[in-house]
């Protein structure tokens, strides 16, 4: 199983963002997006994530096998750190959450409500929920925003783990992660004349 | 000094102990003299029939649940200005009660109101004002539990019982206005008052005297909770400094 | 689904929602009309039924954009969506829980409210059944709404915009069959159409709650 | 404090909020209860000055929880608050705006919603001098609930259980100054308990407001 | 004018978290806050802009000179970048919006709406916030979150401007600002003793 990406075009307020990407991830395999801000990365790991319609080309993928963590966490604020992180395994049929928490060292704060955790802390657990839906793919959006280095490495092992153990991650970063990947650069992908292609427009010229 | 040191919870907890079993006694013993008397050992009224019994419920819970939120005021104003978390824990532990007592006089006032008013329910200022009162309770009590942070609920909640009281009297006299001349039974409560005869009269101040120590009762014992509950969070806070 | 159910009842319960609060604006709706109205009874226990409905409904709106904006806001949704969860289902156990927390207690706290507007007793059972067999449509429509409404910030007053005229069939059933039951008359028409629209939103609007939400997320 | 006022009209226009919202809402409860009370006229006039009253109250408070809760999530109420403007000031602005947006439109609307409940024309001039008198306490005792409220995600519902309470004289006097003049009574008096709620609102609930807020986001 | 801490006590959630936390901050200087995640720096920052009274110690600054930017941008997503901008140039009395607009190059992006700017497009506009305020002493909570590596080398630029007109910055963050300044480890601040000078601790116990 793998997921093919095959010359994507993607929009973004109708306006299409991204031309012409195409790339494929085996198992095992990382691929980390880069580019300059509003080149579109998290527009694109929407349009993979099957969040919005791509505007051209196809993203191949079997069913029910991707797992994506955008800028937002997804948190319960009322809800203590096991609530929140116990109701996504229950959603995705996972038994244990045990690995996910002392990978993060989230131990201390399990009975915390999530609004009184710090932005890092926060973003750990949005990481952790990442171990509890056991899906293969993973596609992370600015997955190590406001962790302190010690994270980042935390984090850095528990890609490599999932890739050993044969899954795939699709990130994008504008720092660095420590992970072997390839990285992909988007920026030759921007489309040149957007408005053209979008069929709003055809419809209308 | 003086009585500003039983706002040290320490010494509320010593003394409040001290005095609980005094005001437990007391209560009974009130309560069962006022109610057995008023119930059993007092004639029929000739116009309600036993239906006048009600009052010995009635009255002293109508007066209690108004009685309470005024004190809620005090305590709530003495934090503000002094920040004694035990005025304001106390606050927070009457305002219960308050409803309790508010539900126990509209109730039995309606009871009371089928046989006198032919009605379960008059719009009868008082009646309405009392309504009004309640809902007062409720927002008090819902904006408590609310809050997460117990001194930011605590301000919050004084202020409201502030601004609160303020517009109950308001309302109170905006539902007399209101209801003038529309509707006779408006000071029935008053006027029944002028022609409660000693025999009704003296049993009916021993449940008021009842009616009183049982809500200091149920305050000493409410406020000794928040105050442990209170020492709980503290300590559970330490453990977590401690991790 | 079953999680998501429990877990929207803990954020009802724990998020100042929960079941305490649409009963309080219930009750004080209908306390505020005879501040409007006047005290005199005869126009009170005339008007009681639709006012009890009218109440009711509007207890229903104000929560009703809870229901998915939250989990807009947070991110959850877009998770919830690439969830193994098919989305009809999802929004009918979010319409569920919202007439857990709403519709049910309303139901249940309808009678006590009737005194007050001194209702005339032989409506008191049909008021409850009316209720019983009406609110679960109100939180379906209203759901529908809200996954209409998604997107857009605060769209509290819009919402309620789109959906109380979606409510009023179901309003005037509702209020038919009690004041019919007040004025002696059948019931049973009223009733039974009062039921079929429930059925019938209950069948057809997870769909198109689910489309809208597609749409509103790309 | 003016670039204050002009933003939030210009939010308010822009995202979905704005004058015709809460006047569509008006209008809809307007609309809804003679479907729950049902078409006699003549009950219906009778309860009208009350439904439009209570209309209109319930339109603000609607549009209420949008006051500070929108500032709070992205932010701007800590900048506001850091920022060169006294919070009174601030909170003032606030119910300002809110007032602009919701209680004058709805004033100016009353006269036409008023011809479909066929309140007695004698109560028309009164209706809306009455509103115009009465709107901006609602708007300001709801910025004070508003402020009570802000820390708390989708307070709506408590915040209208707060609010509503405090609506209560406002109503009354509103509400009996329409029935009066309906009724040929003298007027004077309520209006000018309603314009003193009015003034003694403004003058006190802004420091209130102004506190609470500060509580809140310490 | 400079802005003083002077042992620092600084409490979230009624858990003291920092303790005797001292500094001092003068014109032209900048301190960068570091620290693991949850330390305490946000709550420090907050303590410092006056958000939230400190436990014990003090601050001693100027009045009305401090401009905070934190986790949120605080930006209108219905208004346009120039709307959301000129409304805080207007609310600290300052004219000229137009050199933050340019220096963060925000040039062809003030017509669009700020909900449809991407991540890194915001945070520059609610940092290009911090020019319109005029006051001297920036507080600034991970302001480079999101940003691509050109926009990082912006930021530098515009917090050196600042410093060379005299202004002062204080920020916390977890990456390479790739700016001169101190660094304060906030570690050996964390509290260690339980929470005895809290009020409310020494009342209930
Ligand atoms: C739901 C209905 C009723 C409510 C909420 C209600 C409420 C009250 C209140 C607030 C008081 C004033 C207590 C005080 O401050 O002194 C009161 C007193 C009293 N009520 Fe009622 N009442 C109700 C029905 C009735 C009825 C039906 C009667 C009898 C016909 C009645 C007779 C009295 C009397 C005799 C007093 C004592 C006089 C006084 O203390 O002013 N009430 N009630
Ligand atoms: N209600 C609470 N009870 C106990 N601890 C709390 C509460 N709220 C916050 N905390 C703790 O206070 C600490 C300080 O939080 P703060 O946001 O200041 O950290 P931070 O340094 O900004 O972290 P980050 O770098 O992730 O932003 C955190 O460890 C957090 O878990
Ligand atoms: N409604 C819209 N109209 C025009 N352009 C838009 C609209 N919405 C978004 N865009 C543009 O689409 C582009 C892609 O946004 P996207 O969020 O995908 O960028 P990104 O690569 O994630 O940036 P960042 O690294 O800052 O997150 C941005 O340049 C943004 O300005
Ligand atoms: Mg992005
Ligand atoms: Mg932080």
């Amino acid at each position: 199983m793998e997921l093919r990406v095959e010359n994507l075009s993607c929009q973004r307020g109708g306006l299409t963002v991204l031309e012409g990407v195409s790339f494929a991830l085996g198992p095992g395999e990382a691929v980390v997006l880069r580019g300059p801000n509003g080149i579109g990365k998290t527009t694109l790991l929407r349009t993979i994530a099957g969040l919005q319609p791509p505007v051209a080309g196809q993203v191949e993928a079997p069913e029910d096998c991707m797992a994506y963590a955008g800028h937002a966490d997804g948190l319960k604020g009322p809800l203590t750190v096991t609530q929140n992180l116990s109701f996504w395994a229950q959603v995705y049929g996972v038994a244990d959450i045990a690995p996910a928490l002392e990978l993060y060292a989230l131990g201390p704060l399990v009975d915390r409500q999530a609004q009184d955790l710090s932005a890092g802390q926060k973003r750990r657990l949005g990481l952790a929920r990442m171990m509890v839906t056991g899906r293969p793919i993973w596609i992370l959006d600015e997955p190590t925003v406001s962790l302190d280095a010690a994270n980042v490495a935390l984090f850095g092992e528990m890609i490599s783990g999932h890739l050993s153990a044969g899954g795939m991650a699709l990130m994008a970063t504008h720092i660095e992660l420590g992970i072997e990947a390839r990285t992909l650069d988007l920026a030759p992908y921007k489309a040149v004349a957007p408005a053209e292609e979008t069929e709003l427009d055809e419809a209308f010229l | 000094m003086s009585l500003w040191e039983y706002a040290n919870p320490k010494k509320f907890m010593q003394t409040s102990a001290a005095i609980l079993p005094y005001t437990a006694g007391l209560t009974a013993i009130c309560l069962v003299v006022g109610l057995v008397w008023g119930f059993f050992f007092t004639p029929d009224d000739f116009r309600q029939g036993s239906t006048v019994k009600i009052i010995y419920l009635h009255v002293p819970s109508a007066m209690m649940a108004i009685n309470i939120w005024v004190m809620m005021l005090v305590t709530s104003l003495i934090w503000l200005i002094r920040r004694h978390h035990v005025s304001v824990l106390a606050a927070k532990a009457a305002a219960p009660i308050g409803v309790v007592m508010t539900l126990i006089a509209l109730f039995t006032g309606a009871i009371w109101g089928q046989p006198m008013w032919g009605t379960w329910w008059e719009w009868d200022p008082r009646l309405t004002s009392f309504l009004i009162l309640f809902l007062f309770y409720l927002g008090y009590i819902a904006l408590w539990s609310a809050i997460e942070n117990s001194d930011t609920a605590a301000d919050l909640t004084s202020i409201l019982c502030l601004v609160g009281s303020v517009f109950a009297v308001l309302s109170r006299y905006a539902a007399n206005f209101w209801n003038q001349g529309l509707h006779q039974g408006a000071s029935l409560s008053l006027d029944k008052e002028k022609n409660v005869a000693d025999v009704f009269y003296q049993p009916l101040l021993f449940c008021l005297a009842g009616f009183v120590l049982l809500f200091v009762t149920l305050l000493l014992l409410r406020t000794r909770t928040e105050i442990r509950t209170r020492r709980l969070l503290a300590l559970r806070l330490r453990e977590r400094q401690a991790a | 689904m079953k999680a998501l159910l429990l877990r929207d009842l803990a954020l009802a319960v724990k998020a100042g929602g929960g079941f305490g609060l649409s009963l309080a604006f219930f009750l004080i709706v209908t306390v505020l009309i005879p501040f409007g109205v006047g005290p005199d009874t005869g126009i009170l226990s005339e008007v009681a039924s639709g006012v009890l409905w009218v109440g009711a409904l509007l207890a229903c709106l104000l929560s009703l954009d809870r229901i998915f904006q939250l989990d807009f806001e947070d991110g959850s949704l877009d998770l919830l969506v690439t969830a193994p969860l098919p989305l009809e289902g999802l929004v009918a156990v979010k319409a569920f829980a919202h007439w857990l927390t709403t519709g049910l207690p309303l139901t249940l706290m309808a009678p006590v409210l009737a005194v007050l507007l001194n209702l005339d007793p032989a409506g008191f059972p049909w008021l409850v059944v009316s209720l019983a067999l009406g609110t679960p449509a109100l939180s379906m429509i209203g759901t529908f709404g809200a996954a209409l409404t998604v997107g857009l910030k605060r769209g509290g007053l819009l919402l309620s915009l789109l959906v109380l005229p979606l409510y009023v069939p179901t309003l005037i059933f509702g209020a038919e069959t009690v004041r019919r039951a007040v004025d002696g008359f059948d019931t049973t028409t009223p009733l039974l159409m009062l039921a079929g629209i429930t059925l019938g939103t209950i069948a057809l609007l997870p769909f198109a709650a689910a489309a809208a939400i597609r749409i509103n997320l790309r």
